[in-house]
């Protein structure tokens, strides 16, 4: 098994945060949150969850278009993360991350449609799952290519910085993320410039089958941050209220105009790296241990009710919302139709408006003449009618 | 023999050249215990351990380039990219440092960069790329496209005996559908010949990889319906390209439909059409024609990825047409 | 008015379009109080400030993906690439992720992504490179390459004003070699239209970048010597291309030779070839032919730059070998 | 001025080195050279700085074609890196580091001739001034873009490593490339491999105009050793010795199987990036006190004469003797003539041999029939005689 998930199982001191590079803040701004709040966070996770289960069902029934990958275990360290955000600020979050997304304000309805592939998905059929934004609500579409999304986002803040703006970014890295050109590029990037900027390091043990010993010879990820003259927080992933200190104070920092801060939340990756996956490569008993002894909302739940002295009827009340919400979203999504062919030629630029269908396609002419430029480039039927 | 599928024939190359030359070996994003996200090199990680199977962080630039490093001292690394579309991050490597390596420095550079690549499985813009357009375009470097078992074998074979860099693309919609029986022995394709994938007189088709099928299918049709004889053409290497084939098609049937699963613009069926017009405009009766990807990036929903990309019955009418001219 | 060269051109543009648009910034390796190692961005820094002229650390992935951001957010980034050879960095990052970000994602990411390009100037195989293939190969980008004083002017106001990625390639030859009297007032040039450089009747010749200049002094010549009527195409835009100007020229002249700097296997020439060949077969009288530089590295030494670029005889020869065809 | 250029100014304590990870060794390594190995260090930075300042001289005749590039004041850091590696082992030199290739047998005639592009050049005029190599001698040539060396290295350690050989790789990069991605992949893939690499940082301020201030926000570049999991090592980049010390402890670490290590020296570019660069953006002053009270072999003569009892006289024979050399080299270099055109399409591939002269080419009929395919492909002459 890799070596520091034993150091990351769930004798992991809880709801704490170990530093390096900067100055812890006095009392923790989870005990400033009020109890709408703190249910609120359990929704978020419970949402994702009853979502990612409802996904699952789909798959199995091949309603799925392509891969479903799975935040199980996880869902602790996206909504905590994105919690500390205001409504203003922009995170881009990766494949894991359906909870910040959920948070930020995506619809249920909306990543149902997306893995659908329906016409009236967010992104109309053309990018999968969850890879889209709203940049109204503040969250920016992710690509495959990982990396990708770090010096986008160092982007994204310079011009919050340029305008004077109070925003802050914020963007997920797994830990095999951090081994790509980008990562590297973006973040001393944004760190020279001090771009008000959050990088989170999702430390979940695995990139796809390979275990973060395979993947790096640093102890921790938080201690590339001192190479990047950042400071740098590791928290307990599974602790949602150490993820939401640990990255309202990056955020803070971040707003004071003190620049990037890296955060490494520790965690663990239950399920495989798709559906597909059958984990063959996982350590036995790994994935029973995380299951048993550090489940987020099964930490929480204990939280509310110890802690805060919520009701267990007020916790079964969430999971009812939860499951009432993705039963009406799933209703609608199925009812929805795949999107029309001819959808896919448009929007490639914003001018020309549609690329041109080419002239071998049947009943092509009639699409054409719809077009606005029928003498279309490159197409055999410029010449003469023929292939008509 | 028993017949194996276009995956398995790759696999097979790869074990028998290791256990033919120790200086092969596999490296890439996990390709060891795992056997590689399409289970292509499944096995060679228990057979020849973690030295010669190497899993690596995910660094595209830093395995090819490590690669180049390790074959300059005379290993003939086979790297994978995970998806070939993640190839993209290694376009400077590859082009600046890998192509030029033995004209400028005078410094072998034997690898092989192979990977899953192309669309008709819902894959999306980023995990149903065909680049062999840019790489073709790079002198230094080879490249491979196959369409059948027997070649995906017997090119793998080539490449990595090659003694520069190569680059191998595999069909990800072919994996697991195409099977053949592998010739006997040290079956070896070499790089630069194309195939008759069908005897013609009417017309030629000349294309590679997955769309080879669908020309075999539209060549059918073509003959049942419309009594066409229709030659299709393999090219199996893109580069370099085997002209003498090329040319040989087209003058004989006088008649040329390049096809690929490309976009259309800038992809290799323009160089194709610019050298046929070249070697034997006199013997062409028609025009060149492209039967293409629609320039647009590949939309995952089903009805979108099917409209974009080249199909059967686009090769038919493509090929009526040119018939008629 | 006084002429200014191309590059003074490029810099006149970026300055009026900083003035006219505050969104407007640029970024790169020592442009700023250096003023790039060309001296393009010479001035802007004093003028702008380095909050709006950003020296970047060498991270091209970096600053085309932070650019990209920046152009989400509403800004006008201008990169710089030092040499336009690094582009091969940003390549995933401007496929995969600029080009098809309106597409997958509807966000705009108007950017321009700026550098010396070309050869002629001994500048070995890392600053002499002419990578617009690989790029117009891309759906999503946009692609221009200006061959005069008065369209590196324009269409670099064009590019900024885009609502798409535009990439513009500077031929560092032309730089100080080519002035011009700019036209008054906002002077813009519109992308993917192309130029007559030259009427003709005999032949076209078309080509863009650096050997416009050469196919003029070779159209001189082959009047002068041959009494042909050359017609000179300059591109200017190579994404999108200006089909109707490439028919309109092939249909009058019935004969083409297409020319470019770049290597020759998936050059531009290819697909110009294609879609001439698509459009005009009917029109033409020979074929169509390509003057374009050897498949190889670009060394260093004159003598093999010299030998492996075109040059004006070379064009000459070609166009007289198509007249005679 | 790049706030760190104040701190390494000659106030830098002198021969010793700061560490960051890893236990100093007991004596240093220096202090068991012989006198001809001392004289020699000296030999080989003062053979360096003739060599570049015939190049000026050249280079103003117009006989060096394209750029020269300087290391003056950086001679220290090359060759005393160089000269701690054994001739078995193999490094990366950049574009300053002409001291390294000479210490590992690059000749001055070879040099020479690269510079002016001739015929006879190691690289028979296809690549420029110092980018060539030879791997019997142990030097690998760089291309332009700049962290591309690093995974190459990696990969040439790697054989190492896999072939259970006692060699070991140096590769050089500038405060500069450590910004680029292929920097980041390459030595995170080394580390994580436990390649025998040492990868030298040489901090001289300044990539191109950029200050380093500029190019990131680290305090120092071997604060980025943590966050790969390597030991980090920093020394005064001026004296040969305590170069000589701490790539001599790197080196070592690499043999016994410690992997890689990261060094950084600490010196500066006196002249500018290339000899047409007229440093307009650097602070007045700057240059002049580096000249004055930091020159490597100024600093080190001192030493020879002072610490090691060195006769003037026999530091002006080294002197001597390096001009000859120097001379000599220049007198044949001049003699030979540039590269025939046809040779330039030579060698792409072993197979094909050469690529095919384009059919308009100036008596390409002649040509062709030279060339074992004369029916090339993409050539006009294909289909018939016409164009000859
Ligand atoms: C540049 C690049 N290379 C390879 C891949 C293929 N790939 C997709 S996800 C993945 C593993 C990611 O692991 P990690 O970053 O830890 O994120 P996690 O899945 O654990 O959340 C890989 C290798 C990719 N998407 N991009
Ligand atoms: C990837 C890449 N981007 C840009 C350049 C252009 N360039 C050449 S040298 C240089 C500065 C290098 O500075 P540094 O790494 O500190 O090395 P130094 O010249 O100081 O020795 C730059 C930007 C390049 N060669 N490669
Ligand atoms: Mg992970
Ligand atoms: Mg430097």
């Amino acid at each position: 098994m890799p070596p520091d998930t034993k150091r990351r199982g769930s004798t992991a001191d809880k709801g704490t945060s170990r530093e390096n590079g900067t100055a812890q803040a006095g009392a923790p701004h989870s005990s400033r949150l009020s109890r709408e709040q703190l249910l609120e966070l359990y929704y978020w996770m419970r949402l994702t969850r009853t979502l990612e289960e409802r996904l699952v069902a789909l798959y199995r029934q091949t309603k799925v278009v392509g891969g479903l990958f799975r935040s199980l275990g996880q869902e602790a360290d996206s909504v905590g993360s994105a919690f500390a955000l205001e409504r203003r600020d922009i995170l881009s979050p990766l494949i894991r991350n359906l909870g910040s997304m959920l948070v930020k304000g995506a619809e249920p309805l909306e990543i149902l449609r997306q893995y659908m592939a329906k016409a009236d998905s967010p992104t109309r059929g053309r990018e999968l799952n969850i890879h889209f934004g709203d940049t109204e609500r503040g969250f920016i579409g992710q690509i495959s290519p990982l990396g990708d999304m770090v010096p986008v986002m160092a982007g994204v803040t310079l011009t919050f910085r340029m305008r004077g703006q109070d925003r802050v970014g914020l963007v997920y890295v797994g830990d095999g993320a951090t081994s790509t050109g980008a990562f590297h590029e973006g973040i001393n990037f944004a760190a020279v410039q001090r771009c008000p900027l959050v990088v989170v390091i999702e430390n979940n043990g695995y990139a796809y089958s390979t275990p973060t010993s395979k993947q790096t010879a640093a102890r921790q990820f938080i201690d590339k941050a001192i190479g990047y003259g950042v400071p740098g927080e590791q928290a307990d992933g599974n602790d949602v209220l150490a993820v939401y200190d640990v990255t309202k104070r990056a955020v803070d920092r971040a707003r004071r105009g003190e620049g990037v801060s890296i955060i490494e939340l520790m965690t663990y990756r239950r399920k495989g790296h798709a559906e597909h996956d059958n984990q063959s490569y996982v350590p036995p008993g790994e994935i029973d241990r995380w299951e048993r002894e550090n489940d987020p909302l099964t930490r929480y739940i204990a939280r509310l009710v110890d802690e805060f002295g919520f009701s267990p009827a007020e916790i079964e009340g969430v999971d009812e919302r939860a499951r009432r919400v993705i039963d009406e979203a799933t209703d609608v999504a199925e009812r929805s139709g795949p999107p029309a062919a001819l959808d896919a030629l448009t929007g490639v630029y914003l001018d020309p408006p549609a690329a041109q269908p080419l002239w071998f396609r049947e009943g092509v002419a009639k699409v054409v003449d719809q077009h606005e430029r029928p003498e279309g480039w490159g197409t055999f039927s410029t010449h003469d009618g023929e292939g008509h | 023999m028993a017949e194996i599928t276009y995956l398995e024939a790759i696999r097979e190359a790869l074990f028998e050249e290791m256990e033919r030359d120790e200086n092969v070996f596999c490296i890439g994003e996990d390709i060891g215990a795992y056997g590689g996200a399409f289970k292509v090199t499944d096995g060679l990680f228990t057979k020849f351990g973690e030295q010669r199977v190497i899993d690596s962080p995910i660094s595209e630039v830093g395995i090819v380039g490590a690669a180049a490093g390790a074959a300059h001292m005379g290993m003939r690394p086979v790297v994978e990219m995970q998806f070939i579309d993640f190839i993209a991050n290694a376009y400077d490597m590859l082009t600046n440092y890998v192509a030029t390596s033995r004209y400028r420095a005078d410094l072998a550079c034997p690898m092989v960069v192979r990977g899953p690549s192309g669309g008709y499985v819902r894959g999306g813009p980023f995990h149903s790329q065909n680049p062999e357009a840019g790489f073709v375009h790079t002198p230094g470097l080879k490249v491979v496209y196959p369409a059948t078992a027997e070649d995906a074998k017997g090119l793998m074979k080539a490449a990595i005996r090659d003694d520069d860099c190569v680059l191998f693309f595999e069909h990800k919609y072919l994996y697991r559908r195409i099977k053949a029986e592998m010739p006997a022995g040290d079956h070896v394709v070499p790089i630069g010949k194309a195939r008759i994938a069908r005897e013609g007189r009417d017309l030629s088709i000349i294309t590679y990889a997955a769309t080879v099928w669908k020309a075999l299918e539209a060549a059918e049709q073509l003959e049942k319906d419309d009594g066409l004889s229709v030659e299709v053409v393999d090219l199996r290497s893109l580069s370099p390209l085997d002209d003498e084939a090329i040319q040989a098609t087209v003058r004989k049937t006088n008649r040329a439909l390049i096809v690929h699963e490309d976009t259309r613009t800038g992809g290799l069926a323009g160089e194709i059409t610019a050298r046929i017009n070249e070697s034997s405009f006199a013997w062409l009766d028609a025009p060149v024609l492209r039967v293409t990807a629609h320039d647009v990036p590949l939309p995952y929903a089903p009805s979108l990825e099917d409209f974009v990309l080249p199909q059967t019955g686009d090769i038919v009418r493509a090929a009526r047409a040119l018939a008629a001219y």
